[in-house]
């Protein structure tokens, strides 16, 4: 008897609003701006943050429809292009950030010159290793993107190529993972 | 339907010049910590094209030549392999194992390893 | 010519081989110690940090799952309800640590006494918020998980059931990510 | 096919049980802000079977009357409902303005405009 109420669309836009309505006084009454210190960086930094965080979201779920992908159950092709393509995108876009903040983080009095100081293995073993493992995720999540929407349907049923394809999806997810964990790991200890 | 099938040339392409990209650049972030002339050097690359190299650093000519054998790779690639169906074994296998490659070359105590230091 | 070659076993057994490699030297050179502190909380944090990870993979797989569940166009309803028990222990494990670190926390010298003194509102705003979102989860994914396994295939096609379980998912999901970014901008600024 | 199928009253249980517990939260949060005495009462009741509860404060009791509320209403509705088919349309309200309330609650700002500090 229940099979057709409450109307999906109804309920979703009667949560959308409920949201939008919370979202609304968080905005105008959160005092947000106590996390970004005073630096000229604090936007660049939170954008990067924000981004890194989306591309978690987006990648895992990417990943995960690879995952569909290399056992030959996909049935959100769909889905696995549109996030494969946004993937590419989000690392990018963090990437670009990153690199600004990285100025930041070399600049004379920065957190690199705090680490070389107090914690050396910091910067030498983990932010070394962390602003290239980032740039992994660029030409691998590319050319994942560029396969999936080239060959479309094909590749789902070629084995050997969705496999590929999903190995460079696992690589360039765990890369992200490593950049993200990294990432926060030494803003915690030192942000610029 | 095999008519219509398109060569996997193409998807090779794609994922072998991605590995290449990121092998020449751990090649490059090593071969700076070996020497300071050639770091300059790296970094004077860099400092060819991006805006506030300097604050990057060599790493700015090491995101240059990662950018480039990518790029050029693909491409040469790209239109040696469209029409090919190649076996994938081989290049799997060169693929795993030289993105591995690439992952220990940024990592300094393998590089401190290698290097002797 | 290319279609069952390389086995995909053997190339995830390859691949598999190769990560092990990576993660073996990794875990022997790798100084991680330099991110915990000298605390006697560092382990329960990176726990609680590594759990809460770990719940923003699962959960936003689960609630990808749960929006594919929505639209009716699922066909993973093995992997949602695995992810969706995945989701409600480890919102559960993570809130058990987090009490644990929250003792820390109030603690004299701790980081709410360094909040309350120089920056009031993220203690009282932001933390105060993030200690009790965070539980939302608990309940909301634990009734989720109950609704797939007890419902099994009927919630498939059981259109308003489904929609509520999606709402109930991304309130979960909301309330997850909130608290995972509120704990990590907290703990950058001042950590147990 | 129609005997086989389950009523939806169950998960109308699970579901509201879950808001009920988080809205008894968010209620007694708010009363902890508003009354002192209160606060220390909901203390108390953390330090009926937590460890530690003193560490924790009263955060430890807001705790208990989640999981009690959520459980006890629970088992309740699970009972009184199990056998029935009910519209969802209500429940569904119900629910959600629940779980706005409670997000609401347990947020100090909110809390202050309506104890009008």
């Amino acid at each position: 008897m229940s099979s057709e109420d409450p109307s999906p669309l109804v309920t979703i836009a009667g949560w959308v609003v409920v949201t939008a309505f919370l979202a609304l006084i968080a905005s105008t009454t959160a005092p947000f701006g106590a996390f970004l210190g005073d630096t000229q960086y604090a936007v660049v930094s939170t954008v990067h943050g924000m981004l890194a965080t989306l591309g978690v979201i987006i990648g895992t779920v990417a990943t995960y429809l690879g995952w569909r992908l290399f056992t030959g159950k996909i049935r959100a092709f769909t889905d696995l292009r549109i996030l494969s393509v946004l993937s590419a995108l989000i690392a990018t876009g963090t990437v670009l950030f990153g690199n600004w903040i990285y100025v930041a983080y070399r600049a004379t009095g920065g957190p690199r010159e705090f680490f070389l100081k107090n914690n050396p293995e910091i910067h030498e073993i983990f932010f070394e290793f962390k602003e290239f493992i980032a740039l992994f995720t660029i030409p691998l999540s590319i050319a994942a993107a560029f396969i999936i929407w080239r060959y479309k349907d094909q590749v789902i049923g070629d084995r050997p190529l969705r496999t590929w394809v999903f190995i460079a999806i696992m690589i360039a997810w765990t890369a992200l993972m490593i950049a993200f964990l990294l990432g926060a790991g030494i803003t915690k200890v030192r942000s610029v | 339907m095999m008519t219509e099938r398109r060569p996997n040339g193409e998807a090779v392409a794609a994922l072998l010049s991605a590995m290449i990209g990121l092998l020449t650049m751990g090649l490059v972030h090593t071969g700076t910590d070996a020497s300071k002339d050639f770091s300059t050097w790296v970094l004077s690359v860099g400092k060819a094209w991006i805006p506030n190299a300097q604050g990057l650093g060599p790493y700015s000519g090491k995101e240059t030549f990662l950018l480039v054998t990518w790029i050029l790779s693909w491409v040469i690639l790209h239109f040696v392999l469209r029409k090919k169906d190649v076996r994938l074994t081989v290049p799997v296998i060169i693929f795993v194992v030289g993105t591995a490659l690439a992952t220990l070359l940024v990592y300094t105590p393998f590089i401190e390893f290698i290097l002797g230091k």
